[in-house]
Order: C-alpha cells, then structure tokens, then sequence
C-alpha cells in the first residue's frame, strides 16, 4: 500500500518527509484536523457502547446487592486482574512515548516502544484466555446455557457471571482489533511512514488504545474488586 | 500532486486551531502520569481489599479512584489538556449523555414501586412485615399445619429432605440465605426441573402444588420454616 | 401594496371568531365531542381524564386553526405573481420569536401539571379496595376473586369465546396483576387505564367503577399470535349481583364434568391456541384428538389418553407434538383434580369415538360427587394434591 | 496537473458513462464520490421503500374484515358453529424435513408440518413493515440519500471529510438490508419492530437473531454516515462560511449526526445482548432468570427516541430551504431555528421513557412526561417560524411548495397530537392504541417522508439534470394528501375509541373505521406510484435542467446540473448567505484563481487520498 511512485531517477524522497493531502481537503491541517476529530467521534460511540454494560451491572448492582458484593471474591481472581491492569497500563504508556517518539523522528525508539505495547496487548490477552476464561470455562462458570457451576449461592449469580462475560469479552475483543492495528503501525513504522510531519494513524490508534485502557480502568475495580 | 493551501483565504480559521506545532509530552509528565496511575491502582486494590468501607463506600471509593485515573490517561496520555478544546467537548458529552443513561435508568429502576405508599405491603404479604410480633406465634402454628399438609411429602416431616424429591429446608444455603420475602415469593412461582439453579432436578410446584394457598399463608408456612432453623442462622431482614 | 392594518383586522375578526368559539367548548365536548372521541366512562376517573383531554384537544385546536388559518391566507394573499417581487419584511422578531416560545411552554407546563396529578390518583388505590388476583399469560386472563372464585361465565368477542368478569360497582377494586411468559398489558377504554403485567413483578391496576354495564378489556402489549384475541368483557354489576355471581362461579359440584370443562377451556384461555374445528393454532386442535397417535419432536409417538392430557397441562413442555413451538406455559397449581378430569373429559368428548368415554367419566365423577357429599358438606377445605 | 478549467467540456457531470459499460459500473462500485453514493443510496432507500409499502398495504387489507373463521361458541346454548369471515392472510401450512432419532437411537430425516396462523402471518407482516421502514428507510433516507448529496456541495467542499468510509457505509447498509431480507425470506420476524423482551427472546421459528444482527450492522452504517457529516461541517466549510451562515439543511444534519454518533452505540450493544440472549440465555432480560425486561426498554428506548429525531430533523431542514427558495423570503427567524435543531437532539436524550408510562415506576414517569413537554418548544418554535416566512413572500404554488404546505398541515397534527401522549392521565388511555399509531405515521410518514418526497422533486433538476412533469407531480401530490389523510386521521378515532395496536383481529364496532383507513392506503399507494412514474418519466425524455432553475441562493445551485464530478469549477466562497432573497443584488460566489481539479479517471481518483485518510 505504500509503495512510492519510483519513475523519478532521484531518490525517493521517504514517506515520512512528504506528507500526501487528499484532494478533497484544502490543506494538511485540514486533513489531520479532521482525521482526528473523526477518531474522537469514534471513540464517544466506543464509550457509549460500552455504556450498556456499565447501565446493566448498576441496575443489577442496585437490584441484587447480595449477588454482587461477593461475586468478585466468589469468581474472579484480583490479581489476574490487578496484573492485567498494569499491563494495560504500561502498554498505554508506551503507546503515548511512541507518538513523542515520532514527534521527534526518533525511528528507533518508536518502533521499540511500538513492540511492547503489542507484547502487552498480548499478553493480556494471554493471561485472559489461559488464566481466566480457560479455568471458568472447565469449571462451568459460564453465561446462561453453559452454567453448570454447582457451588451457586444465590439466584441471581448467573447475572453477574453474564455481564462479566459479555464486557470482559466484547473489551477482549476490542484489544485483539487493537493488537492488529499496532502490528499494521510497526510495520509501517518500519518502513519510516512515521516522522514529526505525518504520525496521525499513530496519534489515532493510540487514542483508541487509550480508550480500551480507560474502559478496563472502570471494568477492573467494578468487576474484580468491589 | 498536491496542492498547498490558500493562504489569503478568509475562513481559513474555522479549518484548523493550532499554527503553532503540536504539542510534545516531555519524558518526564509521561513518566510521573505513569507512575501515578500505578499507585492510584495499588491504592484502589488495596482498600477495596483491607477496608471495609460498605457496599456503597467500596463502589464509591473504587469509582472514584478510576475516575482519577481515567482523567489523567485523558489530560496526559490522550492530549486532552493540550489539544482541541473541542475534542473535550466531545468526550464530556459523551460521557454526560451516559449519565443521563445511567442515572435516569436507575432513577425509574429503583423508584418504581415508591410511590405507592400501601402496595409494597400487599404485593407479597408477609405477616413479620405487616403484623409485627404479635402475631408472629399464631403464624408458626398456622404455618406448621399448613406445611404438614402441603409440604412435607417431598421435604419431610422433619423438613430435612427427601431424596430425590425435596431439598433439606433446615440447612440448604439458598433457604438460610434468602429474605422471607424471596422465599415467599419462590414458593409462589415454583422451580421447573430444568432450570439451570435447581439443585435436586426435581421441579418445585408453584405454591408448592396447592393453588388454594393464600400468599399469607405460604408466609406463614415461611415463618414455621425460620422456626425450625438453627438459632443462629441469620436470614437477611 | 396591501396596507399593514388591513391584515391585522383580518387575524382580529379570526382571533374573535376563535374566542367566542372557546366558551361553547365545554358544552361542546360533553356531547358530540365525547362521543366521537371517546368510549363510555365508566369508572370514577374517566371524566377527569377526558377533561384532561379535552383541555388539551382545545388548546391544540387553537394553535392548528391559528396556524393553517394563517398559512391559508398567506399563501392566498401572497401567491407568486409574474414580475412582482416579493415585499421587504423584517426576516426576524426576537419579542415575537421568545412569545411563541414562552407561550406553548406555559400551556404544556399545564397539560403536564393536569396529566401528572391525575396520573398519581390513578395509581394510589384506597386501602379498603377488594384485591383480586390477575394473572395473565398467552393468551388469557384469570382473576381469581379474594374467595379464590375463578370465572367460569364466557361471550363472544370477535368470534373468540373470551371470559366474563364482573365487578361491583362503587367500590374499589385493586388487580394484583402478575404474567407467568411475556410482557402483557391490561386494557379497559372505558376505564382509561392500563397497566403492563410483566413477568417476575407485581403491577396493580385499580378502579371505581361508576356505571352499570359490559366493557372490553383488551391485552395492549403485543405478545404474539393471539394477542388480539385476549380479550375479556367486564360486567360491572350492582353490589347484590357481584355477589350472587361470585357464588355461582363458586360452586363447580353441580356442573357436568363435560360442561366443566368446556367452561373452564374458555377462562383459562385455552381455545386461544387449540381450535374446536380440526384447524391447527398455535397448539393442535382438540377436534379427534382422543385415543389419536402423536408424534413428538423427539420422534416418540404417544396416544392422546387421560395420562397424556394430564401431563399436558401440568407439564406442558415435557413432550412436545412435532411441528408446534414449545409454547405452552404450565397450569400446575391451577386447577383441582376434578377439575384436570372435566378437561379429560370435555377433550374426549369432542372426538367422534370419545363419547363413550366421557359418558364413562360423567358417571364415575357423579359417583363421586354423591359420595364426597354425603362424605362432608363443606368440601371447600384446602386439600393438597400429593 | 493543473489541467485548464475554462471549458466545461473537459469536467462530465458525475453522472456521464465512461467509456465502456463495464468501466461505467465500475466507476459506480468503487466510487468514492459522495454525489454517486447518495444516489446509490436514494435507490436502495426507495427500493426499502417500495418493500415497507407492499408490507403495509398487506396489513390493511388485512384489516378490511375483523375476524377470521373460527368455531364459535354460543354462549346461550354450547352449542358449536361456523362462522366465515374472509381474511387477507390465509393458513400457511409449510412441511419441512427436521433430524429426528428414530428407536434405535439413529438419527433420520424426517417431515414434519408447521402450521403458521393467519394472525401469525399477519404479526410477521407488521414487524417487517415496521423494521423495514424504520432500518431501511427512513433512518438513511434524507441524512444518506439527500445529505450525502447536497451536504458537500451545500458548503462547498469537493466531498465529504472521509469518502471511503462513504462508501463503506453504503455496502454495511447493503449487506445490513440483505440479513434483513435474508430474514424475511428465512421465515421473518413477529417480535413487532421494538424487539420487546421476554418475548423476543422466547419466539421460535423465526429469524429474530438475524434481524437483531442486522440491525446490528445498520447501525454501524448509520454512526460512518452521522461522523463524517459532523466532522465535513466542521472542517470542510467554503471560506468565509461561518457556523450562521449555513443553510438550514445543514445544520439539521449536523444536529441529526450528534444523535447518530451519540445514542446510535445504546442500540449497537442492545441488539447484541438480544441475539446473545437468544443464542446463550444470559438471562439480562429475561425475568425468568432474574433479569429485566424493562430494562430492555430502557436500552432500546435510549436510542429509538432519539431515532425519531434522527427521522424527523433532515425533514425540517429539507422544508427550510424549500419554503425559502419558493416563497423567495428569508427564513423568519434564523438563529432561532438553527438552535431549535440542536435543541432537539439535545432533549431528545431526556425523553425516551415516554414511550413506557405504563410499565415503569411512577416517580421516573413523572419526571419523564415533565421532561417530554420540552421537545414540543423547538418543534413549535420552527413551525411558527416557516408560517411567518410565508408572510409578505413570494409564494409559487409548484410541487415542492405543496409539499411544504402539506407538511405544515400533517406535521402539525403529527407534532400537536404528541401532548396527549406525553401527559400522563390522557397516555394511560392512549399508549399502544392507534392513536400512537396515526400519531407516529403523522410526523414520520406526514413529516419525513413528505418532506423527503417534496425535498426529491425540489432537488431533482440539479440531482439528475433533468426536469419533471409538474401536472402528474401536483396529481401525485393530491392522492399522497388525501390517501394520507384518509388513513391514518380515522385511526386517532379508532384508538381514542380503545382500539390497541398491533391486532390482527378485532371487535365489529371499529370496522368501518378500518375499512376507510384501509381505502386510504391504497389512493396513498396510487399517490406513490404517479410519484415514480413522473420520475422515471422525466430520466427518459424530461426537459433539461438549466443551473438554477428555482434561483434559489444556497451553494448547491452554483454548479451545473448535474454537477460536475469534482462539484465546484471556481473554489467557492460564502460572499453572501444563504438565504438573502431580500438583497436587491448578491454578488457571486466564485472566487477566481486556482481550484485544483484532479483530472483522472474516476476509477483511479484514490490514488489522490491514498494515504492521509480512511
């Protein structure tokens, strides 16, 4: 996707240094204005859908407060969570180096920066399937028709056990697309498309990163430990 | 290919906001922001996990704490503070519709049966509630008759449970844990078989197979039931 | 060039005309109007709430004919002429602008103030008002009234044999309503109230009746197939009658086994789903069922005998006949023993050879009768099934 | 690449064939223009259009006769009798082949028959209607036909913010309607358009989950659509445009893309946890398994309110600019009814439980009727302001006025029949009666639709080049008034009468009501057909189309007709407003210079916005 039109006998000039404006668009400013605030939209609809969850576990919360105060300690692992929660961290810091890091065309430390924040994404989901979802999945802590778990206290565990899977799976799911999308930025980032001029997918994605970041900020405490 | 930009043109400003270069996080913010959020997250495992703070303190406190969190990874990680000011604009009202979401759902959820001051007594009526005391000791004895003839040919005379037919009512965790409301309210609608929470496989009748029996009497058959349970085994209120 | 006061006299002699229209409006709408809008009003807050109504339908009228009226003359008076051109006009008015924004709020302000009002006396029934319980389901109504009476009375309402339940008139009554499937909503126009019955909670509905009289009630949440065939008439009868009714619903001993049944088909909503006429519903139709083969789902056959019907209605989705959903909510709990034989009986004898047996059932069950009365006069102890 | 501008000859108008027929539908399939992906729209909307009808026109024959042949009871004597009623919809017995164990534990193949009723078929028929029309065509119809379009060209931008995602936004709507046809010809659905739990997740035989899914999908076309239109107003805008001087159009679609992208993701994550509750019983919503159903209304209600707003904005901005361009006065008011329009899709996201009064608690229903009240401000503010723009104009009584004038007559009964279903007292009676349903159809079918269909003929000339047969167009418009009226002002009776919703049987004393709603339907269908048939009459042999034909003054009438592929030739530049019919003379708008026009063929134009954006 990125090949450079090579019929000039002078050396390509390198991505990063000649930054294309789609002719729709009066300038470049234009353009990256807009490609950001596009992303912003984006990420209010990300916020919002995960909003359901967050709407369902209150009004569960509220109805069946026995359920839930002691369904974290029943089913879920702090420090799996814990864990997985600097992880996700960490990852968010890197991601936010990566941008400096282009900012001031320093190519190596972006795309070291860029390998670990997949390594983290990796190994939270890692540590989510093997350590968490496997386990529960043996033991039959499941949503609904897969719930055979025999040691169920009260009615309403089942709920709790739903909406953990339903969040934690579909907030799953969003780091998987987000570990594609930081694989497509390394490699681009390794053919030098990244420089002080042109590192708006980067700023992009990682706002995206961020978001996932922000919504286990919230899932972690209201899930693992409260 | 491309063409530049008009410089003399005069709506220029309502394109872009900022002509002065973007902003570059020193290593240092993102270092302490990092180091802050790391903390921030020891400190919300450590008092959820060592205080006992209540249901409502432990949420409030959790909440908090992430949402500590969440406006740093927004101000620093996310720009925010430097950037667009309309972008933040976005994400508050993002997030403020979520709160009229949440709050205005909860509101109805948890206000709907408030106003009327008589119908959460009648809905399910239950002696302890309505009649206080006095009457507590006619309703054992009420409830003791009543559950010889509708209840103990599956759960026994002792209500210890029949095999294969009805559950130990003295020791069972759902009955100990159960309000006196819920339990009037399971007897009243019953258990299929093949519900996924039935622990014997066997299905509980609505009303447990009498359909003469009266709300108040099923609670009456409740009250004989606590009566029979250790002494200090503490249904909730 | 058409003068300015000219224009203005027009709306005037408009806005007289609407002003003196307004004081008829009262004495308008309790007549023609009301029947043109509305059903009878039957119980106590019926009038109140077509006041309610009323009051916005006038308002409403005013801002609709101000509105049309004046478009009408615009359009009429400065339609396009060939090379004329438009006047010049002030293109904004902020007095004019805030008026008709302040203005319709003040009226809604009220309308809401009116509605919210008599909304609260709606839903705060008297503590003296007899409860009777509703249940509801696809697709049927049951009231058990406080004695534990259940209705046995039926009518037609759009070719559905549909159930009668009667009310006194002048006193509360609170419905405990409760739904053992899905999402329904009880209905009476001429109460001007409903109220969803949801699954899993207690709703109430509660009335006054104020008149003498038959009304429909209808399930307003759609809940499938039959959902407009839940119908049932409410006869709102004088104190003395609801009594004398309620005994007579009461008293099943001296009904016929078969009759019985065919009653109680009809109030525990059973025709909704199984026909009389060999069509199949949402449920196989009971026309030659008896001592018939099915094939289940699971491809086991089953004969259609006295076991097979019992085990039907308490546990209906046990076995399910093949090509029907498992639709079918349980009636355990619902009905007596002799009340599971009179459907046996009454399913039998609408099969061209089951007569024979449901005469066998009639006698048996008269038998029975006759020993249980001379057993003990008052059966009406609660007895268990087990 | 400066190629030279001067010769219109040299920019085809976008709708010009290339060279070879397979080049033309290509330069279709891949196009990223936004002017070629409105029309691609409009087709399909019409198409979802033409489907809703036929679906609708079943259900009111349908309910030409109350009830269907059934044994009767007579209540005097028990004794059994026929009676024959004709009905629309007949029995349908279907026989399919099921696996089945057999004795011996095998698994055979074997038939099995399955009745479905005709209160079943007719259940299924109404949904679909109901789903079609709101999914498929009245959400996209003017925000992605018409806003697509002219929003571009309306501000003077080349394209929309993100063209790609244009496009993709299209195909997502494509495949989105394909589940939902796949759905229909699978069985259909009979869990009515709002997908009420616990029933939805309790019916069998029917593609419940696929529609949910498809919905799903929808929605994802609806928030591509609603994000690039708000950030193309934001960035995008001529120069010298500023926030007031955009037409009114314009910001009815921007105020109806903050509610696309803002409430657009509640119904994303509600239809999931529908299908999943389907597909796992996770029991969120089912009160069997100590979930909520009404919390289940709540979600969908969350997004489907502000949907109405969604519907209903874009109309308001299509009369905006047509009352003013044919009565040739400035719009009254203009601020005014430029926030009116944020107005509304900032109340529309405290309003939604109105459509629950008699299933929730009393104190959030209160508060609910209370907060409703508001919306009718805005609405009422922008009617009273089209009435006044009316005054001292310059009225042409040509088809879109008509349709302007039609529209304040049906959206004003639509908007003013809306109280008595935000009052508490009067909704008890009201709710899920026809009432609600004559109310809705007034201000989605009376307001969008007509304002969508008048907004067509007022854009035509420019979309397509061509004029129309302004005598069949002002016949067509007649039938579609009078049709209109016919069937849905008798259903205000038939539900303050006590007639519910959604039945597909019902009592004697409410048919001849029905019947007259039912003739209605179809003079409103004939209406609809003249409606087709001038426009295909006028693509086949209609009288060209010069640049202005109505001289209005919005950007959109400063290029050709059809525009050319790039829109503008001169870079546009807002030199006077919108709507300043009251100036004896606007100067141009074309700033000379360079307005650099890319001219490659169509099919290669990415290679210009190959990396920047999406």
């Amino acid at each position: 996707m990125a090949s450079i039109p090579s019929d000039h006998n002078a050396r390509p000039a390198a991505p990063h240094e000649n930054p294309v404006v789609a002719s729709h668009f009066r300038s470049k400013a234009e353009q990256e204005d807009a490609g950001k605030m596009g992303m912003w939209l984006f990420l209010t609809t990300e916020v919002l859908l995960f909003g359901g969850f967050f709407c369902a576990y209150a009004v569960f919360r509220m109805l069946y407060p026995e359920t839930f105060e002691g369904a974290s300690a029943k089913f879920l692992d702090w420090r799996i969570g814990a864990i997985n929660t600097v992880v996700l961290l960490l990852s968010s810091f890197t991601v936010a180096m990566s941008i400096r890091n282009a900012q001031l065309n320093q190519q190596w430390w972006l795309r070291i920066n860029l390998i670990i924040t997949i390594a983290c994404a990796i190994f939270f989901l890692v540590t989510k399937l093997w350590l968490e979802y496997w386990p529960k999945i043996v033991e039959g802590k499941l949503p609904g028709t897969f719930f055979t778990y025999s040691g169920a206290m009260t009615d309403h565990d089942q709920i709790f056990l739903s909406i953990y899977w339903t969040a934690t799976a579909t907030h799953g799911l969003h780091v998987l697309i987000g570990v594609f999308l930081l694989t497509w930025l390394l490699v681009r980032a390794w053919k030098l498309h990244f420089g002080p001029k042109t590192y708006l997918a980067l700023e992009n994605v990682g706002l995206y990163w961020h978001v996932v970041d922000l919504i286990w900020i919230f899932l972690f405490p209201l899930l693992y430990l409260v | 290919m491309t063409h530049p930009s008009h410089p003399n043109m005069p709506g220029e400003s309502n394109a872009h906001d900022h002509h002065e270069g973007p902003h570059i996080s020193s290593v240092r913010t993102l270092v302490t922001v990092f180091v802050a959020l790391l903390a921030f997250t020891a400190i919300t495992v450590f008092t959820a996990k060592m205080t006992d703070l209540g249901d409502f303190g432990d949420i409030v406190l959790a909440l908090g704490l992430a949402s500590v969190k969440g406006t740093l990874v927004c101000l620093y990680f996310m720009h925010l503070r430097y950037d667009n000011v309309f972008y933040s604009f976005l994400f508050l009202s993002c997030l403020g519709a979520l709160a009229l979401f949440l709050g205005l759902t909860m509101l109805d959820i948890n206000n709907r049966d408030n106003i009327d001051p008589i119908r959460s007594q009648h809905a399910v009526p239950v002696p302890l509630d309505i009649a206080g005391r006095a009457r507590f000791d006619e309703a054992q004895r009420l409830g003791r008759d009543l559950y010889m003839a509708n209840c103990a040919a599956c759960h026994a005379v002792d209500a210890r449970g029949i095999p294969g037919l009805g559950e130990n009512l003295i020791g069972d965790s759902f009955v100990l844990r159960s309000s006196d409301a819920e339990l009037v309210d399971f007897i009243i609608k019953g258990r299929t078989a093949n519900d996924p929470l039935s622990e014997t496989g066997v299905p509980m009748p609505p009303r447990g197979g009498n359909p003469n029996l009266t709300d108040e009497q099923i609670a009456q058959i409740v009250v004989y039931v606590r009566a029979l349970q250790p002494k200090d085994a503490k249904p909730k209120p | 060039m058409r003068s300015l006061p000219k224009i203005t006299a027009r709306s005037a002699t408009l806005g007289a005309i609407i002003a003196l229209a307004l004081p008829c409006a009262p004495a308008m709408a309790d007549g023609v109007m009301r029947r043109m809008f509305f059903p009878a009003r039957a119980a106590e807050y019926s009038g109140p709430s077509d006041s309610v109504s009323f009051f916005i339908f006038w308002t409403t009228a005013f801002f609709f004919v101000l509105l049309m009226g004046l478009m009408a003359i615009f359009v009429v008076k400065y339609r396009r002429r060939p090379g004329q051109a438009a006047p010049r006009s002030p293109s904004h008015n902020t007095p004019l602008e805030l008026a008709w924004s302040g203005i319709p709020l003040i009226l809604l302000g009220m309308m809401f103030f009116f509605g919210a009002r008599l909304y609260i006396e709606m839903r705060t029934p008297p503590i003296d008002s007899t409860v009777i319980n509703v249940t509801a389901q696809k697709w049927g109504w049951t009231w058990e009234y406080p004695g534990g009476e259940q209705s046995l009375e039926s009518v037609t309402l759009a070719n559905v044999s549909s159930p009668v339940f009667a009310v006194p008139v002048g006193k509360p009554v609170r419905l405990v309503m409760n739904s053992t499937d899905v999402i329904h909503s009880l209905y009476i126009p001429a109460f001007r109230d409903k109220v969803d019955v949801i699954p899993n909670r207690y709703t109430t509905y509660w009335f006054r009746a104020e008149k003498i009289g038959e009304y429909h009630l209808y399930c307003a949440e759609y809940c499938g197939d039959q959902h407009s065939q839940m119908m049932a008439l409410i006869k709102v009868m004088s104190d003395a009658d609801y009594q004398e009714w309620l005994a007579e619903q009461a008293d099943t001993s001296a009904i016929p086994l078969v009759e019985l049944g065919r009653k109680l088909s009809i109030s525990a909503g059973c025709l909704a789903c199984h026909s009389l006429d060999g069509r199949p519903g949402t449920g196989p139709s009971w026309k030659n069922i008896w001592g018939n083969t099915h094939v289940m789902t699971d491809g086991e056959s089953v004969k259609v005998d006295e076991n097979y019907i019992r085990e039907s209605i308490l546990e209906p989705n046990a076995r399910i006949v093949a090509g029907y959903p498992a639709q079918m909510p349980t009636y355990q709990g619902r009905f007596s023993d002799r009340e599971l034989r009179a459907f046996i009986a009454y399913i039998a004898s609408l099969s061209d050879d089951g007569a024979e047996d449901a005469e066998r059932m009639m006698e048996e069950d008269d038998a029975e009768q006759e020993a249980s009365e001379a057993d003990s006069p008052q059966a009406s102890v609660p007895t268990t099934d087990f | 690449m400066s190629a030279a501008h001067d010769h219109h000859d040299h920019h085809p108008s976008y709708l010009a064939p290339k060279e070879t027929l397979g080049k033309t539908i290509m330069s279709w399939v891949y196009t990223i223009d936004h002017k070629k992906i409105g029309v691609m729209y409009l087709c399909a909307v019409l198409f979802a259009f033409f489907l809703g009808g036929v679906l609708a026109l079943g259900v009111r024959t349908h309910l030409w006769s109350p009830a269907e042949t059934i044994v009767q009871i007579d209540p005097s004597t028990g004794e059994e009798r026929e009676v024959q009623k004709e009905r629309f919809f007949r029995d349908v017995t279907i026989t399919r082949t099921v696996m089945r164990e057999n004795e011996a534990g095998e698994k055979v193949r074997a038939q099995e028959e399955r009745t479905f009723t005709s209160n079943n078929i007719y259940n299924r028929v109404f949904t679909l209607h109901g789903a079609v029309m709101v999914f498929l065509f009245i959400i996209p119809s003017v925000p992605a036909a018409l806003g697509n379009f002219f929003l571009p060209l309306m501000i003077g931008a080349k394209d929309v913010a993100f063209p790609r995602l244009n496009l993709l936004s299209w195909y997502v709507y494509v495949f989105g309607s394909l589940m939902t046809l796949g759905a229909l010809l699978g069985g259909g659905v009979e869990t009515g358009w709002t997908f009420y739990t616990p029933y939805s997740t309790s019916t069998e035989f029917g593609q419940t989950t696929l529609v949910a899914l498809a919905v799903f999908v929808l929605g994802f076309s609806s928030i591509f659509t609603g994000l690039n239109f708000i950030v193309t107003v934001h960035k995008m805008r001529a120069p010298g445009m500023g926030w007031f001087d955009m037409p009114l159009f314009v910001w009815a679609i921007y105020a109806t893309s903050i509610i696309q992208v803002l409430a657009t993701p509640v119904l994303g994550i509600t239809v999931l946890l529908l299908a999943i509750e389907r597909m796992f019983n996770i029991g969120i919503f089912d009160p069997a398994k100590g979930g909520d159903p009404i919390l289940f209304q709540h979600f969908f209600w969350f997004y489907s309110h502000p949907a109405v707003y969604i519907m209903i904005l874009p109309g308001f901005g299509i009369i905006s600019e047509m009352i003013t361009t044919h009565a040739r006065k400035p719009i009254f008011g203009y601020r005014f009814v430029a926030f009116s329009s944020i107005a509304i899709a900032a109340i529309s996201f405290l309003v939604w439980a109105h459509h629950m009064f008699t299933a929730m608690g009393e104190l959030a229903a209160i508060i609910f009727s209370g907060l409703t009240m508001l919306v009718a401000i805005p609405t009422a503010i922008k009617v009273f302001a089209w009435v006044a723009t009316l005054y001292k104009g310059s009225i042409a009584l040509n088809t879109p006025m008509l349709y302007v004038l039609s529209f304040l007559f049906l959206f004003t009964i639509g908007g003013l029949t809306g109280p008595p279903l935000a009052v508490l007292s009067t909704d008890l009676h009201l709710h899920d009666t026809y009432f609600v349903v004559a109310h809705f159809h007034y201000v989605m079918m009376g307001g969008t639709v007509i304002a969508f269909i008048g907004g067509l003929h007022h854009w035509w000339p420019k979309m397509f080049g061509r004029m129309y047969n302004e005598t069949f167009a002002k016949l067509g418009c007649l039938l579609v008034f009078v049709g209109f009226n016919l069937t849905f002002f008798t259903q205000f009776f038939l539900g303050s009468n006590g007639m519910p919703r959604r039945y597909a049987t019902y009592v004697e004393e409410f048919q001849t009501l029905h019947q007259l709603s039912t003739i209605g339907s179809y003079i409103l269908a004939i209406g609809l057909f003249v409606h087709l048939g001038v426009f295909v009459m006028s693509l086949l042999n209609g009288k060209k189309a010069v640049e202005n034909p109505w001289g209005s003054l919005t950007m959109e009438w400063d290029t050709e007709s059809p525009p050319i592929e790039h829109n503008f030739l001169h870079e546009p530049v807002a030199t006077h407003g919108p709507y300043d019919y009251d100036q004896p003379i606007v100067p141009p708008r074309t700033k000379p210079g360079e307005w650099p026009l890319p001219d490659m063929p169509e099919g290669d134009d990415g290679a210009n916005t190959k990396r920047g954006m999406f």
